[in-house]
């Protein structure tokens, strides 16, 4: 239950400079001691789910960066770094005004609320959220959608163009699409639910990666000339399982945080019992992939596991509001089995996504949308429309940017760095430097 | 008998080993090392200061064989590893006396392969 | 304090299949304002803290990767992940309802409240928990129980064997002596007091974990022919550190959370005070562990002083609301002088526990009991009696259960297999692949 | 906005072993429904901020050990460990007595309030904290200005003079110049603003490094005969990113923290408004860090943007109340400027800081202060007051501190112990055990 | 002189330091490899792809001795060393003309040990 | 020809290097190598375990030359890993029968440089 009410105190859209002028302004009005309270609750809740979302950052980095050759290692992290830092800087200058049009233009496809954050409303009492917070929690949500692709397009994308792709998923990509449901524009019109962005997010960035898998091609030596595929290695699993960990803790701000509001028995039971259905999901998911990958390939997959936890993550975002506790076993059990085959799937289809991304946050986002429908009792026909368009929106626009970068020359970078790795060759520096690595891989 | 010790670049390995099991030679030792040679280096800059790397990470490739491969064993390191550019590396070959498998005890000519 | 209540709208036992009727229900009585908020307060306050306490798996897993060769790195971290997986799964369906069995079955040794978990009472106010959140809270306790084994048994169980353990403890053992303490049972009628489970949680893996070593035997080379132990070096300790940390962290969550409610002036005092003394108890752990190790062995030795931070945890973990700040130090203290005599004492045992799981657990588990008698003013009888009790059962009851798969032959690699290492012969799998690592060792 | 009121129920000034009859004790007087509930929410709002606070001396370890030599890292870890451990113990006994003086001693220069934890007051009500979270709160700002200085002085002091340095830092320095400010001193009582410690914490820190990195000397190798300097690479980036994530993680607690309440309108609005004004100048700070690097060294530098998102959230900790989104912008960029700028002057002095610890918290401490006077409004004079003050004590205490420790020859390890590095020299332990590392570096 | 390379098992180095020890023969280098050899290898699987590893890790010993040594100096690698099983290793003798104590720049026989 | 290997202490490379480059000579292979000598070794004490540690952290320099080189490239070495104390080091000077640069297939003294 995204915020869909209209952003008060708008700014009407100016240029960049007039941002200079938006200063938050404090004025509470007289309220109750309860209403007090409550607004202290509930904005204090949102503000801790926020930094927990925040964190995720942290654990994309490591799921990625273990996964991949030690030679990626600085590249990873720093395009996590800026996806981050900004993602902030122009979703509050752009995206949030995009993402929350409000009233300014009217239609459910586009809107522009005004640049940077609106003042806050005198208005003081439970479910009342303070600007400034409310932009925290989004901003959070908008750099995880960015970071997702950065694992699909490890190891061969040159670092100036990530900052591009960066840049425009959260200033535009991702915010509009984002208006179309919790922006109120047409998805939500048509009845189409997702609670914390199976689609939103997760769908976005992940199709988003894929396009940049396909566009930039495999990384040297994944596929051979038959096309049989090579086994790639990740450099440090114990980095992957704590990153992780981390999302896993995370999604503890990401799931029942979108509930906007802890305040009235029902938002407080409604946010409890999101936590543990994302918990269960998330288990179910890990401990499914297991042994279905230990059926398939005998023998017990580390990194089948951690995928299948977060593929169990991704599947009950959309729905941890609607279903019930044994529904959300069953709805993380089939993301585990779908993120093992949706890895099978990308190898036979020759698309080189390092991390998943695309299983997990793709092919289970999906998933998320539909089992809402499924289990959720929401209406069937807008889920598959929502789960259908999101995905479609992130992989067209992305299919060209990834494209134009390409028509460029500045996509890819060449044979040669990429065997060195784009840590000396896009950074000249190495992650661990003493360390003897084999260079043969 | 001959020991073969060739200097290569990393990614050449796959190559090299594929050249050297055409002709039949399918035992070796392989150690990462650091090269030094015309290939230069390059530059790293680490929070502002710039630092030249001149030692490059080769794979050195250890092959005891006997006289009749040494030919063979030293072309076919060439034709995995000669791209023609500078840092292709290089090979020495030295005379060897003595060579004993520790499983059998065998000596010589026997225990090389 | 936990919860001694019963189970509202406890479900009667069926049979599995069942499981899949069980929605939580969402009617919120009507109530006042303040009783609103403070519901919302409470929850909120539990749900923090059992995010808290589940970010402890990642600790657990830090700590035993790090103090552990790399060749068996993989396995330890999917150990760990299967605790929560496995153990979330469990605990839901089946050890929930055994450690909080209600007035299910009368008796203090056993009972069974039924599957799932009870949908929520309609009442709504201050210290009243959504049924939600205190599985997840205890859920997240369960597993920490369950990985405590992981460390102790590291390095040449096997993978599917583990897998059975992990199952066995979170569905029974751990819910039945939890329920004699947590669930109202023999031990609580009895005054036994353990306030957050240095005896229910710490003590019963600890020794659980010595149960494992012993049957399992020590890893080769760890002790000579003659006896004399041989140092056997964990290969990252960074890692190791930065889990400890983490694992202080989730105390936060661990005690403090377990007054269970935070509204109230006495609540409100009691997590604060308990805080505070599970902070002063950590550092004089480490503290005093690190300088006791000093002055034995000359040098001043990491692992030590992150032993004995656990240490201080562990000792603290069951008094902590009963003792004053002094006392707390005093306590922390003292089990940083337990923890490294503790690991004195296996060595000339011949005991090969590798990370310490059984001095720090198992003996200050005890130390904690046994603290509480002494400072808190509990009755030292009942201490005495809780502090015996439950690590016997722990140890008991896995004597046997490690007896039966060593006799069927499934718990201990095979001699090549172990020193290829876990991760190469039972996951095929290299956790820092690329990374150049004396095989020597 | 730091507690300046008087500490209720102070204890008079005793002895040490006085200590042992501080018991708190737990007597809430009658209040309204509302009053509890809001004495509950600022007190949680407190732990959890605590928590987080505490959760940034595992950033600080990561970053400082990835940024240096595999062969120092477990001192450095061990360092951070009993900056905290130390510093909790210590600031307990003397240190929070001597920050929070209360009416003890009269005089804005100097005071003591007694040892230990006051007990609590009987009131309860919205703003009015419980002496042990205030405690916790305030101890994890002491162990944190502790350990800046772990970083500048890395690779080459003995490990007992550290813990020397680190005891002296946490019960006298950081409490007395602390007092001046948020312990009701003399630059509290001329105006000076600073609101979460861009002075009293970071530049203090900042300062007592830099005089250790000046009477160390540079590492061997540091500088060649000629004053040019060498590049002497960190061992693992990975550990230094996750360090800062955690660290920007641990500074949501740090800087809405210090606001001290969230209940009341105003308190609501600031602390939401001071967290994404610290995001805001965090991500500025490491966008123009990394840019500004790019320009001068013509690549990004990973570490360069790293360094710059802890120097933005610097620049914004002593203004985060003051100053709108705009300027939270502008500040934060100005940090990423000087930080990359500071690094550089270092080398130039041939200051040998292995971290960066004076440019990030010395230098952007001094900005934060001064931009609290050009943004903020705060009077420009008391800001440069302050802002010279707090840096000239860390520096110059410090400066004697480790010139005594240098007289009695303790300081310094031998150039052999150097080379070798401390872990085998000072700890004979190694932190990476199997793992092979180039040893010509 | 004599220079002695052998490649063995890694679990085996400290049984063949032993076996070293009790004939006299305490100096050495040993080096990290990887062996491609009569002994096969194995299968990794990862995220569902096979791949064969065929490097398998091995020592590599380096000892120089004085001609006397040669002999005892065998038979102790292949003492510590032996199982009989594939992968034992190899032992390379070869001829050094010269060897130079740095420390004290002695030559030839009296620098060896 | 000649092949020349040599142990010396790790953080006296970037000397050794240096003397090397005076005499004109900058190609050469660097590994990482444990050495066991009269240096003895040092203790570590983990978790109350003592443990002997009596494999040091040595560099290992192979470096082919022609023969007239041989002695420089001696001499250059001994100046730069010098210091007089026990751990120094030692070199070890092989016959090179052939040499083969891979870029260009050249062989023998036109190779080795
Ligand atoms: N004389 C030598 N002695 C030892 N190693 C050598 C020698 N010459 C070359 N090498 C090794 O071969 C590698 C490639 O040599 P380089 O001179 O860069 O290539 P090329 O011979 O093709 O010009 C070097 O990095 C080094 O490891
Ligand atoms: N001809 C050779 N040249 C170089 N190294 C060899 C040679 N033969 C064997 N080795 C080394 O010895 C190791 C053991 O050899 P392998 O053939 O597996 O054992 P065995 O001789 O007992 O059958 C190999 O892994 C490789 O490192
Ligand atoms: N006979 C030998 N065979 C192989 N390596 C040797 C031999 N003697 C010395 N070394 C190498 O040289 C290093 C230095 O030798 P050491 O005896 O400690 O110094 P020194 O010769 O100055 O007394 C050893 O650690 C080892 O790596």
């Amino acid at each position: 239950m995204k915020r869909l009410t209209l952003k008060t105190g708008v700014l009407s859209a100016g240029l960049l400079v007039a941002a200079a002028l938006f200063s938050p302004q404090l004025h509470a009005a007289e309220a109750t001691a309860d209403a007090v309270n409550a607004y202290a609750i509930d904005n204090f809740f949102l503000f801790i789910c926020a930094v927990l979302v925040l964190f995720m950052q942290a654990g994309f980095a490591l799921v990625e960066t273990g996964l991949n050759a030690a030679k990626n290692t600085v590249n990873i992290l720093f395009k996590n770094l800026m996806d981050l830092s900004i993602g902030a800087i122009l979703f509050y200058f752009i995206g949030y005004g995009l993402m929350y049009p409000g009233g300014a233009f009217e239609g459910g496809w586009f809107g522009f609320g005004g640049f940077g954050i609106g003042s806050a409303s005198s208005e003081i009492g439970a479910g009342v959220l303070h600007p400034a917070v409310d932009f925290l929690f989004q901003v959070a949500f908008a750099a995880t959608a960015a970071t997702i692709v950065s694992g699909a397009v490890a190891g061969r994308m040159q670092f100036k163009s990530y900052l591009i792709y960066s840049a425009v998923l959260t200033a535009f990509i991702y915010p509009i699409s984002g208006m179309w449901k919790w922006g109120g524009g047409w998805l939500n019109t048509l009845g189409f639910h997702d609670f914390a962005g199976s689609l939103v997010v997760h769908a976005l960035g992940g199709f988003a990666g894929l396009a940049g898998a396909i566009v930039l091609g495999p990384r040297l030596g994944r596929f051979n000339a038959d096309g049989k595929p090579n086994a790639m290695p990740g450099h440090n699993l114990a980095l992957s399982t704590l990153g992780v960990f981390i999302l896993l803790i995370g999604w503890y701000g990401f799931n029942p945080g979108s509930q906007l509001a802890v305040v009235g028995g029902d938002n407080t039971a409604a946010v409890m019992i999101i936590a543990t259905n994302t918990t269960l999901a998330a288990t179910a998911g890990a401990f499914v992939a297991m042994m279905f990958a230990w059926a398939l390939f005998k023998k017990p997959d580390l990194t089948m596991g951690l995928n299948g936890m977060l593929a169990g993550l991704v599947a009950i975002t959309a729905n941890c509001d609607a279903v019930d506790y044994n529904e959300a076993l069953i709805i993380g059990a089939v993301g585990g089995i779908l993120v093992v085959s949706g890895i099978k799937l990308l190898d036979m289809l020759k698309i080189d996504d390092p991390v998943g991304a695309w299983p997990v946050h793709g092919l289970n986002g999906i998933w998320g949308g539909i089992a809402a429908g499924i289990f959720g009792g929401k209406p069937l026909m807008a889920q598959l429309i929502g789960s259908t368009a999101i995905p479609l929106w992130g992989f067209g626009t992305m299919l060209v940017l990834f494209g134009i970068l390409k028509a460029i020359g500045i996509l890819r970078v060449s044979r040669e760095e990429e065997m060195k790795g784009l840590d000396i060759s896009e950074h000249e520096e190495e992650a661990y430097y003493g360390f003897e690595i084999f260079t043969t891989q | 008998m001959k020991y073969i010790i060739a200097m290569i670049q990393p990614h050449k390995l796959t190559d090299v080993k594929a050249a050297l099991a055409e002709v039949g030679v399918r035992k070796m030792t392989v150690t990462n090392a650091l090269g030094c040679g015309s290939q230069g280096g390059y530059t790293e800059v680490y929070r502002g200061v710039p630092s030249e790397i001149n030692l490059l990470k080769k794979i050195k490739l250890e092959i005891g064989v006997n006289e009749e491969y040494t030919d063979k064993t030293v072309q076919a390191i060439i034709k995995g590893a000669k791209t023609g550019e500078i840092g292709d590396g290089k090979i020495f070959v030295f005379d060897l006396p003595e060579c004993i498998r520790i499983r059998t005890e065998e000596k010589g000519n026997d225990a090389i392969g």
